[in-house]
């Protein structure tokens, strides 16, 4: 028998395979595909202080290898949340995670405050990255004093597990993991998405209606992992690795980098069963190399 | 609305070729196929196209229960569609099923189809299945030339056919947008459209000065089909939807048209 | 006829592609498959001090859509480049650009200072940005103070035009761009390539043997479009991108976002007549949508 | 030394799969192909793989100057030569060629080859060569099993053939790097070989001690194979070469081994 669970911060979960925010919705839509009693966890789309209607059409361009995104945050705000989502999901057979957004440190603060109310809600995944919003999003994951100034002033109101979110897009994603870690956060989960473009040259304008948007998908891996190792190397907290993941080999790569557990994005898209070939492939890979526990790998690299 | 969702290897029956930008992939599944409903629409899987990323979406162009198949009709636009359209016979195509809303009956019985381009994909199964619930079918399609058409007999066999073709070698000339018939003074109990969003609002728009009933079905780009990823959304009066969920298939009065 | 030339800076190009440091050699190696004369000008690998061997094997990792590479400047320095390289490459009927770099200031001032003794060298790049030396590199092309000093630096002693080529490895590019035109950058040229890492799981290793690399290839268009878009809103002085450019769309995609010219990099190694079909697809695409001059484009986008 | 170079879309003549994991494209050109040198090698692009970015090297096993066609062996070890390996008869496939040095004559007339796993590639057209020379061949080439083994014939109409088998179903039991043959007096005026590097060295070490001359190919992964990217280096007695353009071919003591 290989031992696939992994506890992080106070977080028990069955195996390292989480899912990634807004890739996943609540949950519901993946239910003829999985069951998700079967997965580490899920992160929830990102919930905000107030209602959301997001970006204007058109929100996605495809890329090399990725996509682009410029969803933006659309959301019914936490009280519908609370009210309406909350019953839905918090009976799911695994670690349900709420990702909170805002564009000011009080609309950070009150979702928070919100979701700490929520007894099945083991832990919140702060989105200090989404570069999607110009107003908050942007600042808040690239200058490390308002990154710890945010993640402190969550941590005061939220009692249980605090996941930061990093951005990809700075010039130094260790000074961001320490700037979190001295604001109090838990663990830190890495990489939201690259900020780039698309353009289509015969109409001659930006694909995506806000010009810029967010690259996901095995485009990104590279990057992702290269952060994913700097960032365990940096900190003590345990590390959530993404970006680009499509397969247990993946995966296996994001854990051997310093990652305890990984989520799972853009790959949803294509194949909304893939995380649990994810799960079963990391299984047999463990069967395959003689490792008992997939705890023995976490920045397992030999190098 | 739509049943489970369900993702099979289905294989390749026939591949045929229309024209030089047109082609025709029936597809057979390994086990029961869902009762589709005309509008609903699929995700591919492209496997061997580099550049083809995510699945593409191609409405439901013919659905046969007994045969146990779902027709596609595609046009070559892109890396993904010039891949499908070298698919060979037995080779297996990934696709998920069944997705979005679909078209709903009309109060009446006399209805006019809209066609322009590839946006006849959905049209011959809603023209087939009206029919079957005995509502009188009109359809209307337009094309570049004469040569370009296809299918016309298949369509004659649900009703009238009227065409347009740009450089007036068959029918009328002009767009559908520009058929007499939208100057005269017949009448219908709802349009239903599907093609350019540009010829879609034209014909939303004649169809409400004429205080006619529309529905048109949307193709905005899609990362998932299945809901989930917020991208495919359009503007209605009832706030953003989901056009791989609450759609493909909208009245125009929801839209704002 | 559709007028293919652009003038960047003093540089007249006979149309706008150019080949990216590194991925070019000195030209020679390319002469079986195409006509350098039919090049808006190549950009030959970068020269340092002094002789550099590099770093060790392996130097190269394949990831979806594209490659990293820590090369790590190996070349035999700049007295080596002006007597023995220098007589092979000055007669090529195109603009011969020399990509400098450098450990120090006084480096890159000491290869600066030799090269612009060469008549036929119109112009130099000053690659701020290289990712692969541990000293140096980095530095100079992520913190806006030492950019600016090593290009007033360089300034000083070269006299043709300077083009600064930046590293995309930062949280704002446009500050990048500002500091190396206050150091006197005539031309600025984009993107070098983004730092990455690749792990052999099954050998629980980095695949580089310096664990983290380069990454170019079509997977950093997106990221690359954005930051030339950016950049040549936020300077004056002309913008050469570059960054996954595969095909003549791309080309066109990158001078709608802002470049005068682009320099085609990772492609030349899949198929090394690349440029030609570039060139060539761009006249096409202009003679299709009437475009009678490809000055027309830049910066063209309708937004 | 190697001549100009060329891209050319190459015919496939032949698809033969040896085993599960081995195959031989025969590939015919439009164009007379140079006169290939054994050693050299080819970068086959492999168009319909969406994860295989860069072109993937192959040896000349076989070149036909008659019919105008080389053979790859290959063996199957990711998405690319999986891909390749699906390749039919009439399909194109996009090869620069011809890269890298070549094997060269050794001094006297009494060889060795030897081959581990698909090491053997260059090693057949290797032996032919030599033969046309007048230089005795002797052949020593590792399987795992019995089963595994192929072109034996061929190989015996150069010269002698010595195997090894894993389980000693063939041949003598074991690696070959322990072939009794090392342990012999018989003496070689070269030794040249191919394989894992671990087996190459190995084998080069062997030969050192004998006194005798020894050539390898070595197989770094390259992400151009014409000379300009600098990734395949590889340290030798005169600095870094490129395995790509100064290689593959290197005696081992130019390495060092
Ligand atoms: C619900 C739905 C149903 C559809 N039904 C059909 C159908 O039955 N038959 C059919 O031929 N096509 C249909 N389409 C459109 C089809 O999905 C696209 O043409 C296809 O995905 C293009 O793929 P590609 O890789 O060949 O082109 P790409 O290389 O992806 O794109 C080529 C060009 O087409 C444009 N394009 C791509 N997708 C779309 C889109 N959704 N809308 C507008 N422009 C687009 C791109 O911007 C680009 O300019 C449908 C789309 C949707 C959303
Ligand atoms: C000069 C030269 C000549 C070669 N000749 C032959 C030949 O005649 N027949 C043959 O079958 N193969 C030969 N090879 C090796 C062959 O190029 C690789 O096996 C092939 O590129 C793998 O492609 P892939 O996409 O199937 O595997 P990938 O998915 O790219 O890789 C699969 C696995 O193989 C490993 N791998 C890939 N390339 C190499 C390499 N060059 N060396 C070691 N490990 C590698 C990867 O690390 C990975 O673990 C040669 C290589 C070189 C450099
Ligand atoms: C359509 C889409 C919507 C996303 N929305 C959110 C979000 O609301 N909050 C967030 O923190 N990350 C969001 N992300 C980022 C992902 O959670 C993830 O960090 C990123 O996509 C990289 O992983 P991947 O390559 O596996 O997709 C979104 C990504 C996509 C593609
Ligand atoms: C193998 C390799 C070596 C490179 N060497 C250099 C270099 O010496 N100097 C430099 O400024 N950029 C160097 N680059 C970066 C390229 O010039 C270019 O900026 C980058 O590859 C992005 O373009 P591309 O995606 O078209 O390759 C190198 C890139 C590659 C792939
Ligand atoms: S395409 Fe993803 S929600 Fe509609
Ligand atoms: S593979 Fe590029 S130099 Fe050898």
């Amino acid at each position: 028998m290989i031992d696939l669970s992994i506890k992080i911060g106070h977080l028990n979960m069955k195996n390292p395979v989480m899912t990634a925010s807004g890739t996943f919705g609540y949950g519901e839509e993946y239910r003829d595909f999985l069951d998700l009693g079967r997965l580490g966890g899920i992160v929830v789309k990102a919930v905000t202080g107030n209602n959301r209607d997001g970006n204007a059409y058109p929100r996605m361009a495809e890329t090399p290898s990725g996509m682009l995104n410029s969803v933006g945050l659309q959301n019914k705000g936490v009280d519908y949340f609370v009210k309406e989502i909350y019953p839905l999901i918090k009976d799911f057979d695994t670690n349900v995670i709420v990702n909170i957004s805002g564009s000011t440190i009080e609309e950070y603060v009150a979702v928070a405050e919100k979701i700490n109310e929520l007894e099945n809600i083991p832990a919140i995944e702060l989105n200090i990255s989404c570069p999607n919003v110009k107003q908050g999003g942007m600042a808040f994951g690239t200058i490390s004093s308002t990154a710890t100034e945010v993640t402190a002033a969550v941590r005061k109101v939220y009692k249980k597990d605090l996941i930061v979110k990093l951005s990809p897009n700075v010039t130094s994603i260790q000074e961001m993991a320490k700037a979190v870690v001295d604001g109090g956060a838990d663990i830190i989960s890495l990489i939201n998405t690259l900020l780039g473009m698309a353009i289509d040259a015969d109409k001659r304008r930006p694909v995506l209606s806000t010009v810029t948007g967010g690259l996901s998908g095995p485009a990104i891996k590279p990057v992702a992992l290269r952060m994913v190792w700097q960032v365990s190397k940096a900190v003590k907290v345990p590390v959530i690795g993404m970006g680009g993941i499509m397969n247990a080999t993946d995966a296996i790569e994001f854990i051997l980098a310093g990652a305890s557990a990984v989520q799972v994005g853009t790959a949803n898209f294509i194949d909304p069963g893939v995380t649990m070939k994810i799960v079963e492939g990391i299984e047999a890979w463990c069967g395959l190399h003689k490792v008992g526990s997939v705890k023995e790998l976490v920045g397992g690299l030999i190098s | 609305m739509s049943g489970k969702k369900i993702l099979h290897d289905l294989v390749v029956l026939k591949n045929e070729h229309l024209n030089k930008w047109h082609f025709i992939l029936e597809l057979q599944a390994p086990e029961l196929l869902p009762q589709f409903l005309p509008g609903q629409f699929v995700q591919v899987l492209v496997k061997d196209s580099p550049s083809t990323f995510l699945r593409r979406p191609f409405s439901i162009h013919g659905f046969d229960p007994v045969k146990n198949t779902i027709r596609l009709l595609i046009q070559i636009k892109g890396e993904g569609t010039s891949h499908l359209s070298l698919l060979r016979e037995g080779d297996k195509l990934n696709v998920m099923y069944p997705l979005g809303n679909s078209f709903t009956l009309p109060s009446g019985k006399n209805v006019l189809l809209v066609g322009g381009g590839c946006g006849v994909a959905p049209l011959l199964f809603l023209a087939r299945w009206l029919k079957e619930q005995d509502v009188k079918v009109t359809i209307l399609t337009g094309w570049k030339r004469k040569e370009d058409i296809f299918e016309k007999d298949v369509y004659l066999q649900c009703g009238e056919v009227l065409v347009t073709t740009e450089n007036g070698s068959e029918g009328e000339m002009g767009m559908v947008t520009s058929h007499t018939i939208f100057k005269s003074d017949r009448t219908f109990d709802r349009i239903y459209c599907c093609g350019p969003d540009r010829m879609m609002k034209a014909v939303a728009h004649m169809a409400k000065r004429k205080g006619i009933d529309c529905e048109v079905s949307l193709e905005n780009t899609m990362a998932c089909g299945f809901g989930v990823c917020l991208c495919c959304i359009t503007p209605t009066n009832h706030g953003n939807q989901r056009v791989c969920m609450e759609g493909p298939v909208f009245s125009t009065k929801e839209l704002g048209w």
